[in-house]
């Protein structure tokens, strides 16, 4: 089976970080989001960032892909600069994101949602447009082709000419993912993608999350959902009022006291959460993936 | 037990759309009942016909003994019928001390709003840090308590959340549970509409499970843990 | 149907039997809506005399009157509607950029127009044909306004216009014709029409402290400057041009405020003598008192009416020809007679002064 | 909702309002007391299937949508002269056409972008004003002031555009009123453009030996055609797509590397030259221009006729634009009525039509892909 | 420029500007609460000039030709309460079945219903206007040589009453913070008991009612009315508003009075046909600098 783009080499053992957050401070007026925050994102991996709520994750994601510009700090993406630099340049070099709250474009289709994804990869003009030109027609039909692609990629089902504001939540979730793939990212940033989703369908995320790893892109995961996170993560960063407080492998983190305290609290849910991972081995934790570990 | 609200054959439909087709529930005096089903089930339809906000095709409500089927929202909210809606809706450009003022909209009397601001606030220290912070400014997990203290400060008798954990850390998701007990303590009936199951099963006595706008199980909260279908679909296994 | 396609297929033969329709492009809505009737008013009561005493060439005499709002595009609409109902002469325009691009309309399908009341000089730069002025032009309007000014030893003068070309060109024409003259300008601005506050030019034009205010606008807001004027403890002369004589201006300025503003206006029923008679049947036949544009408009149907009679016929350029040559038929500005311009040989301005409720001739 | 009132909530939460279903009562900030709402386009509950629903368009706006019925369109205004010749007809009906032009221009601005504009007039008389000066005062041929007209759009466009275009949309639409107001009072202010009076005495086309105003009908409906089939290919080219996301969401827009500011001012500079060659149309046609005829009024009315006929909907706003064009033509006769009427009939149609009389429908597409999707319905999962 | 002469200017513009305030703040507050830009609001003011008109005569057997300034405070209370109803009612009949459309949508019925109302009067009253049968007279007292007379001083004063007065009504009570969340979200409004329909009506109501009541005092006071006298300071008071930021108060009599003092000073600079390319030009300059007006609300937008 071919996958929507070429799958890239996976990165050799020194190869470089493809993200690199450095002393990253973002503040509004007196609260301080983000506090002198430094982690990395290896090319391919699942990293999972955690915290309590407000502790600064989606400020750090606004940062990132350039929609908050840091007061401290400098972000890079693979080697190259680009604190402050303006979103749609940042999602040109290859970022893209999901939204906490989704960020569809309710009243289009869901193909026109993920051929937003490859607009700047569209090889057309407006005079192309206008005079309908072969390339136009071409690239028009590459683009349709793509997007169904990645809408099955994602397993949306369903009619994809119709708006998307009309889909069911958990459809809407896939489209926002697919539109986000579409970019073909080298790291995909996603805010709580299990948040609202039933049972079924987390389990369905999980592997969606793993094919889109499987794809070579690195995933950086914010999420509550700490099956969803210890099953899928290879490392994960621990926030709390801005600041790292642990930086671990998933049997790391979850034994690690500072986290119980901060974040997953010592409540049954955790408890079985745990029990349920440690019936696990990491193996199938991890998938292929394990070989890769430090 | 009196009944603080029963429900009645509700038909719901959004144009062709029938999202209820017959459903029926009710919640006792003091219980806190959960609603249990999948996405687009009917369960946000439900407590919003309840709440007056959808349209009720046929079926009735009954609440503290009156029908209310059909009542204007703000009719019911004086008679402590609070909805905490799907996705918090606080008024981002309100401070927090506003959101929580608000909601008291309701009760005339400041000195009480007053009072049980003070109280939201010593049960949700995080939202007293916040007070003068733009409500559109906080994390979606602050939202979801502002949400939940702006309902308490309008003195609810029924209250109504809709999927107060989604998007809370873990620990959250228990304080949000312990409130939620808490109120339950003090005696107001809670109807509680969750994705995360497994906690709402723990702080429910009762439950419904809902597919495709009718009540499909109806049994208290324990039996229902350990219904095989609801361990399948909405536990895992 | 009607009419071919070709670029001779227009302004054909013209109907020798049945009504004589004559045209009028009109104000009946929007801000110059009141002008509208006047003029329809006027035309009408022509209309009906003649048509009373047998008509022209045997036939009657028909005025189909059409709405321009004021506005360009619908003046030009209207003037289409009136070429395609086949009028034979079009005895409207009011405002003048509203007239302009009714003229290649009506000079293509080779209809006479006889303008009553827009004077821009603009309208007959271009030298069409077809194209005659019945009101005295700003030019003339201006240089009697200059003339009094001069004559009155008045030495300093502001000058205010609403910003459209009627009145515009009324002012820049008597601010040249004041250069080098005993009276100076020591103040000239346009203020916006449909306003109510005009405080802002009033103590601009205090400041410069003429003798003289000079405003060339309509009466609507030349009454609210007159008041305004006085309010703020201007003491000078105040004069208006023809567009705000109108009994209405001294009930807007407050009869006290508008009592010696002097006016430069063409001969009026008012004014001259026996105008009474005339003022009784336009009261009688529409129950209202006639206003501004009225007489001309009623004029513009005498003379066409007299060109057709002149010519023998409807056609076009019969009756421009026609036109060209009526020499001392009697209108209300007096005899008339076309420069080769096609405007009025003699203006005929006269100095009124409000006295009591309305305006009298100035001796 | 097309035009962000900036007032969305910023964070309504991991759902809200975009939780699978239009709530259009959010969108709007508005609600009703009671969610009552019509019939929507539904997924049904929680199959996250709804096979083929959207697509079945209906006969009407099948026939409609469909690329031989704006032939049939066309070859109908093309024939026109042949129905009915007479002066006023031809005269209206270049005026609709111009009409037309301008609306599609706006629904540029307005209906794909998103980004109000309240002087779209504006454009129209640099347009106008430009052939206008070139041809009376220089003596140009009309055909030779077009480069001049577009730069002079594409300036204007760039001047106001420039530094307003991030403002939120109601301070963007009194920003572009504003800028209408200082175009036509600076038309009116100025020498060579000839004061209140304007310019006059505008050559038209040539006349091919045919009668003027024919000759000149026949120009505009080409022209005209033309524009509205360019616009309504660019709104569904790249562009156009582009369009269309910065008006639903900028920061998911700027989230998937399109640059907004660059899109929005594409828009607005793509308005700027429709409405500035509609300007030479209208100059050609009137003869005379002057100030009154680019007032606030006409860029209002442009605008209602984006909205009246379905924003973002060429077929829409060739509709609407025609109705509001015609309505005043077909009221003359009522004098001071008219406007009254004019102004019932507009809240009337709303209040039945509040998407408009022809709204752009997503899910119309061609027969070709709704083919395919048939195939595709079982979609083949990749590892 | 000397001292007397700046003074008159600055009186000039405080004067009008106190009168595009009364307007600009119901322009705000509509806009405020549903996001309507109501083009009919300026119509509104011309209604009130007319009620006032139609009062007076009714009433000019009783009070005689010189009313004084008691006589017209309660013709303009009249006024207000009819003004405010015909909002009310345009609320309902125009603007109500239209929420959920889009805003642009609406904008347009408050055009349809702006020339429904200009042409209204149009019909009913005669395209001739109207004069006011009372009569301010021009007394006039001097302040450092610029001159102002009682009429204005007394309109002044009574505009800034009103002003005052509802900014107050706004700010204390709890109806004011309901129309502010009004404005975010009406539906979570509904859940916190406010009864939406009702507070956007009253909006609609004062609104109105302050704009009936400028209507009713520039009748007095400029002497002339007309069934379009509406639409210039329907686009004014639009300015002022956003000026001030659209949707805040007191932005709005802010954005007022620097319109006014914008109009006389480019008057005085420029001359009366450049004076709304400088205020409009200085605008547009402004909003560049500061986008959200003189006080708008400054949102930090979240992502
Ligand atoms: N634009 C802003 N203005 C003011 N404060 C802000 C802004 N954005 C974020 N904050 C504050 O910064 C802190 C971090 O917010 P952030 O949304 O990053 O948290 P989070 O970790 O994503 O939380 P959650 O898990 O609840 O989504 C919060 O306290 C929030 O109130
Ligand atoms: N405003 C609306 N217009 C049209 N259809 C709607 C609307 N609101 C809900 N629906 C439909 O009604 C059905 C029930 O929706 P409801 O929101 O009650 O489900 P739910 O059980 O709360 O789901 P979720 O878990 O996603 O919150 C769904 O099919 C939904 O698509
Ligand atoms: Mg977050
Ligand atoms: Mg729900």
């Amino acid at each position: 089976m071919t996958a929507p783009v070429g799958i890239r080499e996976a990165p050799g053992e020194n190869a470089p970080r493809l993200l690199e957050v450095e002393a990253m401070t973002v503040a509004f007026g007196g609260v301080t989001a983000v506090d002198g925050l430094s982690f990395g994102v290896n090319e391919g991996e699942v990293l999972s960032v955690i915290g309590p709520n407000g502790a600064g994750k989606t400020s750090a994601f606004n940062c990132i892909t350039g929609f908050y510009k840091p007061s401290g700090g400098h972000v890079r993406l693979g080697g190259v600069d680009i604190t402050g630099k303006r979103p749609a340049r940042i999602a040109a070099m290859g970022v893209a994101r999901t939204f906490q709250n989704l960020r569809l474009f309710g009243e289009l289709s869901v193909l026109d949602n993920v051929r937003a994804g490859m607009h700047v990869r569209i090889k057309q003009n407006a005079f192309d447009a206008i005079l309908h030109t072969p390339r136009y027609h071409r690239s028009e039909q590459e683009a349709t082709d793509e997007a169904n692609r990645w809408l099955d990629f994602v397993g949306s089902r369903g009619n994809r000419y119709n708006e998307v504001r009309n889909l069911p939540y958990g459809e809407q979730r896939r489209v926002e993912i697919a539109r986000a793939l579409a970019r073909e990212p080298r790291m995909l940033l996603l805010d709580e993608p299990a948040a609202g989703l039933n049972h079924n369908e987390k389990e369905q995320l999980l592997d969606l999350l793993r094919r889109i790893s499987d794809l070579g892109t690195a995933v950086v995961l914010i999420e509550h959902d700490m099956g969803l996170v210890m099953q899928v993560s290879e490392r994960i960063v621990v926030l709390n009022y801005g600041r790292e407080i642990a930086d671990g492998t998933p049997t790391q983190i979850r034994s690690n006291p500072a986290v119980i305290e901060a974040y997953l609290g010592a409540g049954d849910d955790v408890e079985e959460e745990a029990e349920k991972i440690a019936h696990q081995s990491d193996d199938q934790i991890f998938g292929r993936t394990e070989g890769e570990q430090a | 037990m009196s009944n603080v609200l029963e429900v009645r054959d509700l038909v719901v439909s959004y144009g062709k759309v029938e999202a209820l087709r017959g459903l029926s529930l009710t919640v006792g005096d003091g219980e806190t009942v959960s609603l249990l089903g999948n996405n687009g089930a009917g369960k946000s339809t439900t407590v919003g016909a309840i709440s007056g906000v959808v349209r009720v095709t046929s079926g009735t409500i009954t609440a503290f003994g009156k029908d209310v089927t059909n009542a204007k929202p703000w009719d019911l909210v004086e008679m402590g019928i609070i909805h905490v809606p799907e996705g918090r809706r606080i008024f981002s450009r309100l401070t927090v001390h506003e959101n929580l003022q608000i909601g008291g909209y309701a009760v005339s009397d400041t000195s009480v709003i007053n009072q049980r601001i003070k109280q939201v606030y010593s049960l949700l220290p995080r939202l007293a840090e916040r007070r003068s912070q733009q409500g559109g400014t906080l994390s979606g997990g602050e939202q979801q308590m502002l949400a939940i203290g702006r309902a308490m400060v309008s003195g609810p008798k029924l209250l109504m959340l809709d999927e107060p954990s989604m998007g809370l850390a873990p620990l959250m998701v228990a304080q949000v549970m312990d409130v939620v007990r808490d109120i339950r303590e003090q005696g107001t009936s809670v109807l509680l509409i969750e994705q995360n199951a497994r906690s709402a099963l723990r702080v429910a006595t009762r439950g419904y499970v809902i597919d495709s706008g009718v009540v499909t199980i109806e049994a208290p909260a324990e039996q229902l843990r350990a219904d095989p279908r609801v361990v399948e679909a909405y536990l895992g296994k | 149907g009607g009419g071919g396609l070709t670029s001779d297929s227009q302004g054909g033969a013209a109907a020798t039997t049945g009504d004589i329709l004559l045209g009028m492009v009109t104000p009946l809505s929007g801000s110059s809506a009141a002008i509208g009737p006047y003029m329809k008013n006027g035309a009408q009561l022509a209309i009906n005399e003649l048509n009373a005493s047998g008509g022209v060439l045997g036939r009657q005499l028909k005025l189909v009157a059409e709405d321009e709002g004021c506005d360009p595009k619908t003046a030009a609409a209207a003037a289409a509607k009136l070429v395609t109902a086949g009028i034979s002469v079009s005895v409207g325009g009011y405002c003048s950029s509203a007239t302009l691009p009714t003229l290649s309309i009506f000079g293509k399908a080779n209809i006479p127009m006889i303008i009553p009341a827009a004077n821009s000089t603009d309208l007959i730069k271009d030298k069409l044909p077809n194209v005659f002025l019945l009101n005295g032009t700003g030019a003339q309007q201006a240089q009697a306004a200059a003339d009094f000014m001069k004559s009155a030893g008045l030495k300093a003068a502001a000058l205010v216009d609403d910003n459209t070309s009627y009145s515009k060109d009324i002012t820049t024409r008597t601010a040249k014709d004041l250069e080098g003259q005993s009276t100076k300008v020591v103040n000239q601005q346009s203020v916006t029409a449909g306003e109510q506050d005009y405080s802002a030019a009033v103590t601009a034009i205090l400041r410069a402290n003429p003798d003289i205010v000079y405003w060339t606008g309509y009466y609507q807001e030349g009454g609210l400057i007159i008041k305004q004027l006085r309010a703020a403890g201007y003491k000078g002369k105040i004069m208006v041009a023809d567009g705000s004589v109108d009994k209405q201006l001294v009930t807007i300025a407050g009869k006290d405020n508008a009592q010696g503003v002097l006016a430069t206006m063409t001969q009026t029923p008012q004014t001259i003598p026996g105008g009474e008679t005339w003022i009784a049947s336009y009261k009688k036949a529409f129950n209202a008192d006639p206003g501004p544009y009225s007489t001309q408009s009623y004029d513009a149907v005498r003379v066409a009416a007299e060109a057709i009679k002149n010519a023998g016929n409807t056609n076009g350029k019969d009756v421009i020809a026609a036109l060209e040559k009526i020499d001392g038929f009697k209108i209300f500005s007096g005899s008339l007679k076309f420069t080769p311009e096609h405007t009025l040989t003699n203006g005929g301005f006269d100095i009124l002064v409000v006295k009591g409720d309305d305006f009298a001739l100035n001796n | 909702m097309s035009i962000d009132d900036g007032s969305r909530p910023e964070r309504p939460s991991n759902s809200s309002a975009n939780r699978s279903r239009p709530d259009a009562a959010d969108a709007s900030g508005f609600v009703n007391a009671v969610d009552d709402r019509g019939d929507t386009k539904v997924a049904l509950a929680g199959s996250g299937l709804a096979p083929g629903k959207a697509s079945t368009v209906n006969p009407l706006s099948r026939l409609i949508s469909h690329p031989l019925f704006g032939l049939v369109v066309v070859v109908l205004a093309i024939a026109l002269p042949f129905i009915n010749s007479s002066a006023y007809t031809i005269r209206i009906s270049t005026d609709a056409l111009i009409f037309v032009m301008l609306a599609v221009g706006l629904n540029i601005v307005v209906g794909y972008c998103g980004l109000l504009d309240l002087g779209y007039a504006a454009f129209f008389a640099i347009g106008a004003y430009t052939a206008g000066v070139l041809t009376t005062t220089f003596g140009w041929p009309v055909i030779a002031t077009i480069p001049f007209v577009v730069v002079a759009a594409v300036i204007g466009g760039v001047l106001i555009g420039g530094p307003t275009l991030r403002l939120r949309s109601d301070y963007l639409a009194i920003v572009t009123l504003g800028f209408g107001e200082i175009v036509r009072i600076t038309a009116n202010n100025l020498d060579f453009t000839g004061g209140p009076n304007g310019v006059f005495g505008i050559p038209d086309f040539g006349d091919f030996g045919l009668r003027a105003d024919i000759a000149t009908y026949w120009v505009v409906t080409v022209v005209v055609g033309l524009a509205v089939l360019a616009s309504a290919r660019l709104g569904r080219g790249r562009l156009g797509r582009a369009w269309r996301f910065v008006r639903e969401d900028e920061d998911a827009a700027e989230a998937m590397g399109i640059h907004t500011y660059q899109v929005k001012f594409a828009a607005y500079v793509t308005g700027a030259i429709f409405g500035g060659l509609a300007g030479v149309l209208f100059a050609v046609h009137q003869t005379a221009i002057s100030p009154p005829s680019f007032n606030f009024l006409y860029s209002a009315l442009i605008l209602m006729a984006v909205v009246l006929g379905g924003m973002g909907s060429t077929p829409g706003v060739v509709v609407g634009a025609i109705v509001i064009a015609l309505l005043p033509e077909l009221l003359r006769g009522a004098e001071n009525w008219r406007y009254l009427v004019f102004g019932v009939l507009l809240i009337v149609v709303m209040i039945f039509r509040p998407q408009g009389i022809w709204p752009h429908r997503v899910g119309e597409k061609p027969a070709k892909a709704r083919r395919k999707r048939v195939v595709e319905d079982e979609p083949e999962v990749i590892p | 420029m000397d001292f007397e002469y700046l003074l008159q200017l600055i009186l000039n513009g405080l004067f009008v500007g106190s009168f595009y305030g009364l307007v600009a703040l119901g322009y705000s507050m509509v806009y405020g609460i549903i996001k309507l830009l109501n083009f009919a609001h300026g119509d509104i003011y011309m209604l009130g000039a007319f009620s006032g008109y139609t009062l007076l005569t009714i009433g000019a057997g009783v009070i005689g030709g010189q009313a004084s300034i008691a006589v017209l405070v309660v013709i303009m209370l009249i006024a207000m309460v009819l003004t405010g109803t015909v909002g009310l009612i345009l609320e309902r009949v125009a603007y109500r079945p239209l929420r959920g459309a889009p805003r642009l949508s609406v904008l347009i019925t408050a055009v349809g219903a702006s020339f429904a109302l200009e042409y209204g009067i149009a019909v009913s009253f005669g395209p001739n206007p109207r004069v006011y049968p009372v009569r301010l007279g021009n007394e006039a007292f001097t302040i450092f040589g610029a001159r102002l007379t009682y009429a204005q001083l007394a309109m002044m004063l009574i505009a800034v009453a009103l002003m005052i007065g509802l900014d107050q009504a706004v700010r204390r009570t709890r109806s004011g913070r309901a129309m502010r969340a009004i404005s975010q979200d009406p539906k979570a409004c509904l859940l916190m008991g406010i009864n939406v329909d009702s507070v956007i009506t009253r909006t609609f109501f004062i609104g109105s009612a302050l704009a009936g009541a400028a209507g009713v005092m520039s009748g007095a006071y400029y002497g002339k009315i007309d069934f379009l006298m509406g639409f210039i300071i329907g686009l004014k008071a639009f300015t002022a508003a956003v000026i001030g930021g659209i949707g805040n108060l007191r932005g709005a009599v802010l954005g007022a009075i620097v319109l006014g003092l914008l109009e006389s000073f480019g008057t005085a600079w420029l001359g009366s046909e450049w004076r709304d390319v400088f205020a409009f030009g200085f605008l547009i300059l402004f909003l560049t600098v500061r986008p959200t007006g003189l006080l708008g609300e400054r949102v930090t937008e979240r992502v």
